[in-house]
């Protein structure tokens, strides 16, 4: 076990050496010459407006939630997957598939709910600004 | 590869590694060297795959491709990367600079580590956790994190709407990707990657046709359900990786390069490699879950545990699959349109993770029906819907093929490749 | 049903009477002169009449009568997709401050070929939505197509000055020349001055033959 | 004088040699094999541009594709009529594309103003704004007239000192400080 | 530079931002560029700003002599330069009062619809780019190539022909062309109906454009819109078979009206079905024109060599591949130079549906509306 997991810590280790020998290899190799246009952030070759770094929209926060939930929903059936080959062998087949049911049921009618509710809905159209009351469209004819 | 460097340890030094005070540097060199070959295997398979990718794409396109560089244009791959390395390094101002160098690490952490429990053949693998398939799930996150990092610390507009995109899709896909995982898991009753492939070799002690990797032993035709789950999870891989049509963090015509519009020189070499090395990790995934791992048709997987040579036709075996499922990946790439950030939010909630659920139930319900039918009915079944599923589907694409050819009056061309 | 310009220019008369002029060449696109201040009022009449019924603004332009009269003319180009007939419609604004009602109400069409209008004429539209330069940048000095627009010596530090490409490469090899000599000086070698001048960068400013 | 980089050839290059060592070899093979050019085209010579990366021309084969984003371009391809108001956009997109970096200008407008040099809008030439390294000429030039372009621009890489691209590029106008080229 | 878009667009919120997309973007087909007010990817407003290729070609038409404008209607709009030509050839045909031979008429409509082939192909082909196909943008290039050659051995251009020419066409047909034409026309019906099956009938295509950006009829024709882009809101209206010009009412062919084939009519993907027809009309055209091709001249007698046509103003239109295009040319009867040329064109007047249109859209979908509307940037700003 003890292994396995210490696989994990040198290939991180290999992995985050072969990004830094590169780059050091190349700082050996490449040109720097810095300017001040060079610094500033690309928008199609505008200047940008203000920063990138505004409030995102709540909705994001919604779909994460859900995430959650059933990330951990996967996280709790894994183990009863591992094991239920070996239940239903072990004659209890029945039971372990009416505990899987009820469980992945009660997880479908969050889903359902959250489907109903409309969280599900990426993005809720927003309606059309309303024109401003100040310039009332003079003779709207057409 | 642990019992392979206990092997090394008794045969060269003949010391016990349970006893021996120096089994851990063994270990450890073991380790390294492997996480070194995992690494440039990845960076020289994107390579590989880019300069593949691109001559695929310039035929279907009627073109040519990249032949200047090596043979049949193979080396410009090693173009890019040099000139990559020695191209300039470019930080925004209004960047965070931390988040911002930080962030192909992490990128390029997450696909290595998933190599980690990824098999290449029979034993051929760096280390078979039990838990394996179950890490790999989770530590493929790392390179969402990374991108996510990546978008933000860019100050860019273009950057944080891929960063946003991504972070969307990867996070909802995960939830498919899962519940299509855990049929195979159902069926083989194991986390471990290998444990997974070996469920898949027919029942023991079986006739020619009945044992090893034959198509009607995969998961794929093993039950409808397998068999939805496993485009379930092809679609959510497809995701996963950002390839068409859910390239949508890096769309070109929409948000210029997406996540990373700001990077140059070698720290954008790192997404590009990411990319197309991820392309390896999801068609190993689909090939060891659902097509057979490394399965060799008629020969039992205890067969290839005591032979040198069929651990090396396990490897091809396994290669091969991977290779195939590459090939649809760029295939799809280059002729699909990409959809939009919605649809693809759609797709994913309201159609694949209740059917994806539906499967896991209904896989469920199966092995308990199977343990009380007759083994034979079930081998007859299998070989049945190996049939109907597999060669039907088969031949209508090929006969539509050559149907779609004719139409246009043009012949198949193979010259010149 | 299908008008001809005669037709057409008897209806607005009869409707507006003196702000409308007489009908000028009958052969050839006919058009005639509406006082500017009435333009709108005539446009919204041409369009709703539904004998006339004119959808359709096909074209906003003007054109500048400089050195001979003091005018701009705006010229309208309406066309009816229902009856097939068309007419222009113009009307004489005085050079300096020229300005006239906008007809976005009317057509929308009108919004933007105004706003061009605007830019290179320089003729003011009153309660036009968003009267802004289109063409030129905010910050452009004068009315480009006006007849005596005088172009300024470019842009910002942008010449608009080319010298003869002879006139250039002139100058090019008498800095190559200075340049030898100078690390001629320098360096006190024998070597470079002979072979200096004879390379100008071949393939530098390669041109494609 | 005019402030600008008017027939100056090489000023978009640094010092040009033709003795190479083998490492700047490797390194110029490299780049050459593999110029990623921006994704740019401003007029009637885009057209001509996409129809080069198109099936009969196809750049592809050089190893260049189009970037979108100039970060991670090294040859910018000015296909097309400049306007005043679009020049500083256009020198906004070239200083912020990372060293080494070309430009070539392809098209008689973007050379010297071609044929719309006397109207009061357009830039006459597109090296009064950003140094350039290959002219073509044509109206637009044909595919085939781009690639013998795209191939000057990679004799021109093939003939850099690795050490002159690594020094601070130094503001080349001509009279002011034109560098004799390394001669052997 | 120019910040009074930026202040029209009004104070922002915490969630909003705002967005430069052009004037170099991937997709903005040339040098266009939108400010783009918005939460995350849904639009609140883009604005279009335009001018970034305003080469002053209406000026120049006052300084260049009638026939020396010619080449500069090339460049007017680079993917449909044979309408451009026409269209001022037809006006100051019709300031001098004449009118090209039969045999230059049917050269001027088998080189403009060949050329409306062309100019759709990019329409169609960028269009399937901009939704993220790849291949049948290259595919629409190999077919250009191929059609690029016929042009060119017409003409001697491949891009700015300069082929109409006052009074006439600049060549006659050449020997063996009518044949290659045929062949290539063969050929290409068939690659239309691979571009159905590749492209048009996707699934995700067909999502992707559906109820997009749906343009009412009464709305079309408000803001003067032309066209394909008119014609797929359900207006049936063609300058070529309704108000004749040339020799286009020898001709059988149908004008493809926007059906609503997969959603609302005037959405996306009729503006872009429209194109795909429409193809398959020129082809027919093409065919007939060359079956019928009269002998004859190629250029009118009575061109001076100095053309100085008499006092007057002409508005001359023609049915372009964006749309009609009309030219308004005033001569005072003195100069060899024209006093105004003032070119109409579809492009322009269709930016001006963004702005209303972009409302509540994610930016997948802005870049799909402008590829449906078909804009090409000197068009837009001549």
């Amino acid at each position: 076990m003890g292994f396995h997991f210490a696989n994990v810590l040198v290939f991180a280790g290999a992995a985050i050496g072969f990004c830094l020998g590169n780059l050091l290899i190349g700082s050996l190799l490449r040109p720097y010459f810095p300017s001040h246009e060079k610094s500033l952030i690309y928008e199609c070759g505008e200047l940008p407006v203000g920063e990138a770094w505004f409030n995102f929209n709540p909705r994001f926060y919604v779909i994460a939630l859900i995430f959650v939930i059933f990330e951990v929903e996967i996280a709790l059936m894994l183990p009863v997957a591992l094991v239920y080959r070996a239940w239903v062998t072990g004659k209890g087949g029945g039971l372990a598939f009416a505990e899987l049911l009820t469980f992945t049921i009660i997880l479908l009618v969050g889903l359902v709910w959250a489907w109903a509710h409309g969280d599900l809905e990426w993005i809720k159209r927003i309606a059309p600004e309303k024109s401003a009351p100040a310039t009332p469209a003079p003779a709207a004819q057409g | 590869m642990q019992t392979a460097a206990d092997q090394l340890i008794r045969s060269l030094f003949h010391q016990d590694p349970g006893s021996w005070p120096w089994t851990q540097l063994v270990y450890l060199a073991f380790m390294l060297a492997a996480g070194m070959i995992m690494t440039t295997f990845a960076a020289v398979f994107s390579g590989t795959l880019s300069w593949y990718e691109r001559r695929v794409a310039a035929r279907m396109q009627s073109r040519i491709g990249p032949n200047r560089v090596g043979p049949a244009g193979f080396l410009v791959w090693v173009a890019d990367a040099l000139k990559l390395i020695t191209k300039e390094d470019v930080i925004p101002a209004d960047a965070d600079p931390i988040l911002f160098r930080m962030g192909p690490y992490f990128v390029v952490t997450g696909l290595v580590l998933t190599f980690v429990a990824l098999p290449f053949g029979d034993r051929i693998i760096a280390a078979d956790m039990n838990l394996g398939l179950f890490y790999i799930l989770s530590i493929t996150a790392l390179v969402v994190v990374g991108i996510i990092m990546s978008a933000w610390s860019s100050n860019s507009k273009w950057s944080l709407i891929g960063g946003i995109r991504s972070a969307a899709q990867v996070i909802s896909y995960e939830i498919p990707a899962g519940l299509a995982v855990m049929v195979p898991v159902l069926l083989a009753g194991s986390l471990s990657t290998q444990g997974i492939i070996r469920a898949q070799g027919g029942p023991a002690g079986g006739s020619f046709f009945e044992i090893g990797g034959w198509p009607w032993n995969w998961f794929l035709f093993e039950n409808p359900m397998a068999f939805a789950a496993f485009f379930i999870f092809f679609t959510a891989a497809l995701a996963e990786g950002n390839r068409t049509p859910f390239d949508l963090p890096e769309a070109e015509s929409e948000l210029v390069a997406g996540y990373n519009t700001e990077y140059s020189g070698m720290r954008f070499s790192y997404f590009f490699l990411t990319e197309w090395a991820n392309v390896w990790v999801m068609s190993a995934l689909g090939t060891l879950l659902f097509l057979g791992g490394w399965q060799i048709p008629g020969v039992a997987s205890e067969a290839v545990d005591h032979s040198g040579w069929l651990v090396v036709a396990s490897v091809l075996v396994f290669v091969v699959k991977t290779l195939a499922l590459v090939n649809v990946v760029v295939w799809l790439r280059w002729t699909l349109p990409r959809i939009r950030v919605d649809q693809m939010m759609i797709l994913c909630w309201k159609y694949l993770v209740p059917v994806a659920m539906g499967c896991v139930l209904l896989t469920a319900g199966w092995i308990w029906g199977e343990s009380v039918v007759p083994v034979s009915v079930i081998s007859g079944f299998h070989l049945a819907f190996f049939l109907v599923a597999g060669i039907v589907p088969l031949v209508l694409f090929v006969r539509q093929t050559f149907q779609n050819l004719r139409l246009v009056g043009d012949r198949v061309d193979l010259t010149n490749w | 049903m299908t008008l001809s310009p005669e037709e057409i220019h008897a209806k607005a008369k009869a409707a507006f009477g003196e702000a409308v002029g007489e009908l000028q060449p009958p052969a050839k696109d006919a058009f005639f002169t509406v006082t500017p201040a009435k333009i709108r009022e005539v446009c919204a009449f041409l369009k709703e009449d539904p004998s006339l019924a004119f959808d359709f603004l096909e074209d906003v332009t003007a054109t500048d009568h400089h050195p001979k009269e003091p005018l701009i003319r705006l010229v309208y180009h309406l066309f009816s997709y229902r009856h097939r007939h068309g007419i222009v419609v113009k009307a004489e604004l005085p050079r300096d401050g020229a300005s006239l009602p906008s007809l976005d109400p009317v057509w929308k069409a009108a919004n933007w070929l105004e706003r061009e209008v605007y830019d290179l004429f320089g003729v003011a539209f009153e309660g036009h939505p968003d009267l802004r330069r289109i063409m030129m940048p905010d910050d452009w000095v004068g009315h480009p197509l006006r007849k005596d627009y005088q172009e300024a010596g470019g842009y910002f530090d942008i010449t608009n000055v080319r010298d003869s490409a002879l006139v250039e490469f002139r100058r090019m090899d008498e800095a190559v020349r200075a340049a030898a000599e100078k690390s001629a000086a320098t360096n006190a070698t024998p070597a470079t001055p002979a072979t200096a001048p004879a390379a100008p960068a071949p393939a530098g400013g390669a041109q494609v033959h | 004088m005019p402030n600008d980089y008017a027939h100056d050839p090489g000023a978009g290059a640094t010092v040009l040699t033709t003795q190479t060592s083998i490492v700047e070899n490797v390194l110029n093979l490299a780049r050459k094999s593999s110029v990623w050019f921006l994704l740019f085209g401003l007029a009637c010579c885009g057209i001509e541009l996409m129809q080069t990366g198109g099936p009969r021309a196809d750049l592809d084969r050089f190893g260049s594709v189009p970037r979108a984003t100039p970060r991670q371009s090294d040859l910018m391809i000015v296909a097309g009529t400049l306007t005043y108001k679009m020049a500083i956009r256009c020198r906004l997109l070239y200083q912020q594309m990372p060293e080494p970096k070309y430009v070539l200008s392809m098209g008689s407008c973007a050379t010297c103003g071609g044929l719309f040099q006397y109207s009061y809008s357009v830039v006459k030439g597109v090296d009064k704004i950003i140094p350039v390294d290959v002219y073509v000429p044509g109206c637009p030039p044909r595919p085939e007239a781009l690639t013998e372009g795209f191939m000057r621009i990679q004799d021109l890489m093939m003939r850099e000192r690795w050490k002159a691209k690594m020094r601070p590029r130094t503001e080349k106008r001509l009279g002011v400080q034109y560098q004799v080229p390394e001669t052997v | 530079m120019d910040e009074l878009v930026i202040q029209k667009l009004g104070p922002l919120s915490d969630e909003e931002m705002v967005l430069n997309m052009g004037p170099q973007h991937p997709s903005t087909h040339g040098v266009i560029r939108f400010v783009v007010k918005g939460d995350g990817e849904v639009i609140k407003v883009a604005l279009p700003v335009v001018g970034y290729l305003h080469r002053a070609i209406e000026k120049i038409g006052e300084i260049v002599t009638f026939p020396g404008f010619m080449p500069y209607t090339d460049r007017a709009d680079y993917l449909a330069a044979m309408f451009a030509n026409e269209g001022y050839a037809l006006a100051v045909e019709k300031l001098m009062g004449l009118e090209a031979p039969p045999r230059a008429q049917y050269c001027r409509a088998i080189s403009c619809e060949l050329n409306r082939i062309a100019s759709h192909l990019i329409s169609v082909g960028t269009m399937g780019q901009d939704i993220g196909a790849l291949t049948p943008f290259v595919h629409a290039l190999r077919e250009r190539e191929t059609l690029n050659d016929l042009i060119e051995e017409l003409c001697g251009a491949r891009l700015t022909y300069h082929y109409h020419r006052i009074g006439g066409v600049a060549f006659d047909v050449p020997d063996g062309w009518a044949e290659k034409t045929l062949r290539f026309l063969d050929r290409f019906e068939r690659i239309l109906d691979e571009y159905d099956r590749l492209l048009t009938w996707n699934e995700i295509y067909v999502k992707r454009l559906a109820d997009l950006g749906v343009i009412p009829a009464e709305m079309a024709i408000d803001y003067g819109l032309v066209g394909p882009n008119l014609r797929a809101s359900g207006v049936d209206w063609d300058l070529r078979r309704d108000l004749p010009y040339g020799c286009y009412r020898d001709f059988q062919f149908q004008v493809p009206v926007g059906k609503g084939w997969v959603g609302k009519v005037g959405d996306c993907f009729d503006r872009y079905y429209v194109r795909i027809l429409e193809m398959r009309e020129s082809v027919k055209i093409v065919r007939q024109a060359l079956e019928k091709l009269p002998a004859g001249e190629t250029m009118h007698p009575k061109i001076p060599k100095k053309v100085k046509p008499p006092a007057g103003e002409a508005w001359a239109r023609v049915e372009s591949a964006r749309g009609e295009m009309g030219y308004y040319v005033t001569a005072d009867g003195v100069s060899e130079k024209a006093q105004r040329v003032r070119i109409r064109t579809g492009s322009y007047l269709a930016m001006g549906v963004v702005e209303p249109l972009s409302r509540g859209m994610m930016i997948a979908d802005l870049v799909a509306l402008i590829a449906s509307l078909d804009v090409v940037a000197p068009e837009i700003d001549r």
